[in-house]
């Protein structure tokens, strides 16, 4: 993390303030600072989040993309982070700097993610072996102050939570290749059920206790820290040790409880939030938004609906046309078609008059 | 920062609390927090209690005595919450110091030996690389008489090369290209390390002159070629010089 | 599902791919021995080879074998810095990792980083950088704590000053048991994507711990845990 | 999404949704001949919707400014370290014009920032020429004498390219140098206009400029009304240069407005908190 140096004198003040439980800020040991999360940050994205707590301040933003999923998972979808760090946040991330500090990030978030409980990654399969959702969540921190993984997880959680994805509404046969067909309607859309997520407590060692949401400055003079992956359920995803300092095998056990007591209290609110910027989106739609998550229909169910014809596809991109599970596209009715919207007239190429 | 309570305000802070003596109230160097601390008692505290007597092997962190004012950890051992642990393989020598009443507990080890940075006040052998007027630089490959790795760089500057007239003293006359010269490590400095060959021991160890000879030095001054006898002015430092040696029977 | 399609997808979709057919994932305990699959108990240890010295002009050099896992550690003395790295009061550490072919994970140097940035003491040997440089040559399951174990062997080699000698170890468990030791096959086996593993809670914990002090350097741990 | 609603957010008047950037159909082209109107619902001499503020991130370590600027849906933010000793490294590069002031400049645009998401981080081709271009633009504006030597660092990160984000960028590195107090001899404020079909339109979205429209971005000094830069791709007539060129004048007359009515805003702020102290001694 960004790191500023203080003095002796500082740090000295910091740990023996965190040994009788007062911060330098007047919060106790255990206390989290209120945080503000923003919702539908970048409008060209599938779901973008706003994280400011303190000085961290982190816009993360999840875009759907339709790829192919691994060889060795061949039923699930794909889910990569890409952390950014901007040299808005210190002059060291310019160019190459923020490399290494990313690198770790992504790393804990990917073995945090990993699981099969975080995310029901069978549902994002479209085709097995051939076509799958993809979710890149790109985190970029903007202001790197303390506590800066926690953040970022609360912000993927979030983001992942309020990702819309396009429905799925048929396939369709082409060579006996089955391509998904996706929904025009904007408003179609269905959630990830993110219940599961984990959020990641990181517990900096201040002197011989642990501190929950650090600041920079109790950052600075702590040598290592924790990063526990906590579910809502209160399980232990993942645990990290960053940082040069050592851990007593004893003070390991009491840390691993602390931080799954304050993981299901961050998850709860966090939750929360989730639901109240679903809650919102609904209003600004159609009243009738079907409740709850969606249940995307499966492989089997999708090919069942359809009766298999082997249909050629018209090499000319359909721009306008409607979509017929069964139509035969023809070439002189795409060319009526397009002239029906005077594609070809001149006005709309050369840009003269 | 052990500052221990003095007696007459203990009452203040232990009112309730049972006064049993073997407590005293020390505030805690961590904490910050006054804390009941058992008194050790001073009078065993001069004999050494020992884990691991002399010459015993000893791998790193195993305990090899009780760290206090009157032991302490030398070298290829660290202290850590009183207690002095061992940081190398090796065999464990003590050395006792009756004047300063201090026992120094090390680890030593035979083959290798262990890498000594060259720190402040240590002596150091290296070879000039390049002179400017104001500095000579030179790479450190000898610490006393450890073989170093890998060459450190350090620099001499103009005003650290003799004590006697400081500002009439010249790279160009004191240095050649090449030479291996003897300094002191006087700072740690930003890249390199800065040396001074002040004292009368230090300078010129040998050099060789443009003819491809050792030079053999005539006065602390002037170093002379025997087979050119072409007249070089250095630094030379007053050491036995190993020609001499050499040359002594003859 | 009839799909009339040719090509032999049919196959594919089935439920086998073909990395399944190569290598079966066979349970973790063999019912009838009730032993693992190599014949070895639940908490016994595959055999452990240990070699110092192995390379002569470097400072301290180390091989060390955890059954088939085969790690070579070499550290290179501490150097001067070279000009481009700011002054530092204290010594530093680089660390790089390589496989014989193949991937290394890249949260292996930062933890391995860490781990030795916490052992060595590294105000011995200030403005200077040690160089560990670690080579796996087979990696058959808990490679990590063998890296750390060879590390830890060649900075005691070298005569590094050091806070403890530094042991790894990794430990896999299913929610049942706690299997010592896993090997690749087992890890494999093990796949934590799999729903009900993770109801019940696996995972597998990779521990770098100072015997004599008992601190942990090095810990991490992948899978579910419950309370 | 910085500033507060409060806070030197100046909008001008906006008739179409917030998610405008999903472009309806069915608005075709002789909606435009006749009503005039473009596809997202602007007359052709409007502008979008611009929020502006100064000081975002509490930068109070180390003497820095920033800015946040808003046209629409394209954001920009830029900070800047304001002129402090340069770094040894750059410092022998600037030992030759040892009288001007060396500024480092880092354009970076965020990977969610265009609709396709690119992977590759900074240092590609196209931010290192934005680097330079803005660069070029900013030291003609320096007050150089004033502080040699020094060194300023400026960051500019493009968060969501939207149509305009050359001229957002500049204009959020004006901003962000006045908050940093680096001495600038004019405001430089930047505005972008296209031609499409006869008539000339300002201030271009990433849709409209989609279909072939031609961009010209132009950025000028606001008292002495001299050019800085003009730039310009796609095919436009030359008949039909000098409007477009007059249209982004006084596009940017109108941003010269929003820019120094939120840089009063800022400075009335302190303004308004010195009054208080003063207030508070006296009684």
């Amino acid at each position: 993390m960004a790191e500023i140096n203080l003095s002796d004198e500082e740090k000295y003040f910091i740990i023996v303030g965190v040994a009788q439980d007062i911060r330098a800020d007047g919060r106790a040991r255990l206390d989290y600072r209120s945080k503000e999360i923003e919702a539908n940050v970048i409008t060209n994205a599938h779901g973008s989040i706003r994280i400011k707590l303190a000085e961290t301040d982190v816009i993360i933003a999840t875009k759907v993309e339709l790829g192919s999923p691994d060889e060795d998972k061949p039923e699930l979808g794909k889910l990569e982070f890409l952390v950014d760090c901007s040299p808005l946040a210190s002059p060291e991330f310019e160019g190459r700097g923020g490399d290494q500090l990313s690198e770790t990030i992504c790393g804990i978030l990917t073995s945090s993610y990993s699981t099969s409980g975080a995310i029901d990654m069978k549902s994002l399969c479209i085709v097995p072996e051939k076509f799958c959702y993809v979710i890149n969540v790109d985190i970029l921190v903007l202001q790197c102050g303390g506590n800066l993984l926690d953040v970022i997880a609360m912000g993927c959680k979030a983001c992942l939570g309020i990702c819309e994805i396009p429905v799925v509404t048929g396939l369709r046969f082409d060579l006996g290749e089955p391509t998904p067909v996706f929904t025009t309607d904007e408003y179609e859309f269905t959630y990830l059920d993110v219940r599961e997520a984990p959020v990641v407590v990181t517990l900096p060692r201040v002197g011989r206790y642990f501190v929950i949401d650090a600041t920079i400055e109790e950052e600075s003079c702590s040598k290592g820290k924790l990063a526990i992956g906590v579910t809502s359920k209160g399980d232990i995803t993942s645990i990290d040790k960053i940082g040069r300092c050592c851990y007593q095998l004893r003070s390991l056990a009491a840390s691993i409880k602390l931080a799954a007591k304050v993981g299901q209290g961050l998850n709860k609110v966090l939750l929360e939030k989730i639901e109240s910027i679903k809650s919102q989106k609904k209003q600004l739609i159609n009243p009738d938004f079907p409740e709850g998550y969606i249940r995307r229909k499966t492989y089997k169910e999708l090919v069942a609906g359809v009766d298999v014809k082997i249909v050629r596809v018209a090499d000319v991109a359909t721009v306008f046309a409607e979509e017929f599970p069964t139509a035969t596209y023809s070439k002189p009715y795409l060319t009526e078609k397009l002239n029906q919207a005077n594609f070809f007239s001149s006005d709309w190429t050369s840009g003269e008059d | 920062m052990n500052s221990s309570i003095s007696t007459e305000n203990k009452s203040v802070a232990g009112e309730g609390i049972k006064e049993d003596e073997g407590y005293e109230w020390v505030i805690d160097e961590e904490e910050g927090v006054p804390k009941r601390k058992k008194i050790e008692d001073r009078t065993k505290v001069r004999v050494l209690n020992v884990q691991a007597n002399d010459g015993t092997f000893v791998m790193p962190g195993q305990k090899l005595a009780v760290a206090n004012e009157y032991f302490e950890a030398g070298e290829g051992a660290y202290e850590f919450a009183n207690v002095i642990y061992a940081a190398i393989v090796g065999k464990v020598c003590i050395e006792k110091f009756p004047e300063q009443e201090l026992t120094v507990v090390s680890v030593k080890r035979k083959g290798k030996a262990p890498f000594i940075s060259p720190t402040i006040g240590s002596i150091v052998t290296c070879t000039v690389v390049n002179r400017t007027y104001g500095l000579a630089r030179c790479l450190i490959t000898h610490v006393e008489d450890v073989e170093l790795d890998d060459t450190m760089r350090g620099i001499i500057r103009r005003e650290y090369i003799t004590d006697k007239n400081r500002d009439a003293a010249e790279i160009q006359s004191s240095f050649g290209v090449g030479d291996i010269i003897l300094a002191r490590v006087v700072g740690i400095g930003e890249g390199d390390f800065i040396m001074s060959t002040s004292e009368d021991a230090l300078g010129v160890a040998s050099a060789t002159s443009p003819a491809g000879y050792q030079m053999i030095p005539i006065d602390w001054t002037t170093m002379e070629c025997p087979v050119s006898k072409a007249r070089v002015s250095r630094k030379v430092a007053k050491i036995v010089q190993p020609q001499i040696l050499k040359s002594e029977p003859s | 599902m009839e799909t009339t399609s040719s090509n032999g997808t049919a196959s594919k979709l089935k439920g086998f791919s073909r990395a399944d057919l190569l290598n079966p994932k066979l349970p973790l305990i063999n019912t009838e021995t009730g032993k693992r699959q190599d014949g070895r108990d639940i908490n016994e240890v595959r055999p452990v080879f240990v070699q110092t010295g192995i390379k002569e002009e470097s400072r301290g050099s180390s091989y060390v074998e955890y059954g088939r896992t085969k790690v070579i550690c070499v550290v290179q003395g501490p150097r001067d810095l070279s000009k481009k790295i700011d002054f530092s009061p204290t010594g530093l550490i680089s660390v790089d990792i390589q496989t014989v072919g193949g991937k290394v994970p890249e949260r292996f140097t930062t933890l391995m980083k860490d781990a030795l940035e916490a052992i060595v003491i590294l105000d011995k040997f200030p403005k200077a950088i040690l160089e560990v440089h670690l080579t796996i040559l087979e990696d058959s399951g808990s490679a990590l704590a063998a890296c750390i174990t060879a590390a830890g062997l060649a900075l005691a080699d070298g005569g590094i000053p050091v806070f403890d000698i530094m042991i790894g170890s990794t430990l896999l468990f299913d929610g049942k048991q706690y299997y010592f030791d896993p090997t690749r096959k087992e890890l494999d086996a093990l796949d934590l994507t799999e729903q009900e593993i993770n109801d019940v809670g696996g995972g597998i914990i990779t521990l770098g711990c100072m015997p004599s002090r008992d601190q942990t350097c090095l810990l991490t741990f992948e899978g579910s845990k419950h309370q | 999404m910085f500033c507060t609603q409060g806070a030197g957010s100046h909008s001008l008047p906006v008739s179409w949704p917030e998610t405008y950037g999903k472009m309806s159909r069915q608005t075709t082209v002789d909606n435009l001949w006749t009503q005039n109107i473009r596809p997202d619902g602007r007359s052709p001499t409007e502008m979008r919707q611009i929020k502006c503020s100064m000081g975002v991130f509490d930068k109070d370590k180390g003497g820095g400014g920033s800015a946040y600027f808003q046209i629409g849906n394209t954001k920009a933010v830029a900070t800047v370290y304001g002129p402090h000793e340069g770094r040894a490294s750059q410092k022998k590069v600037g030992a030759a014009n040892q009288d001007k002031m060396t500024v480092n400049f880092e354009y970076s645009s965020a990977c969610f920032s265009t609709n396709d998401r690119k992977t590759s981080t900074k240092a590609d081709r196209k931010s290192m020429e934005m680097s330079c271009r803005l660069k070029s633009i900013m030291d003609n504006v320096f007050v150089h004498h004033l502080s040699e030597g020094s060194q300023v660092d400026i960051y500019i990160e493009l968060i969501q390219d939207d149509g305009g984000a050359y001229a957002a960028c500049i204009n959020a590195v004006t901003l962000a140098c006045i908050d940093a107090g680096v001495p600038l001899q004019d405001f430089v404020v930047a505005c972008s206009a296209t031609m499409a079909h006869g008539i000339p339109m300002i201030d271009i979205s990433a849709a409209e400029k989609s279909t072939g429209m031609p961009e010209l971005t132009l950025g000028i000094l606001s008292k002495s009304k001299e050019i800085v830069v003009m730039e310009q791709n796609n095919l436009l007539k030359l008949i039909y240069f000098s409007d477009v060129l007059n249209l982004a004048l006084d596009g940017c007359q109108r941003m010269l407005q929003v820019l120094e009515e939120t840089c009063y805003h800022k400075f009335s702020l302190l303004q308004r908190v010195i009054e208080a102290n003063l207030r508070r001694e006296r009684t």
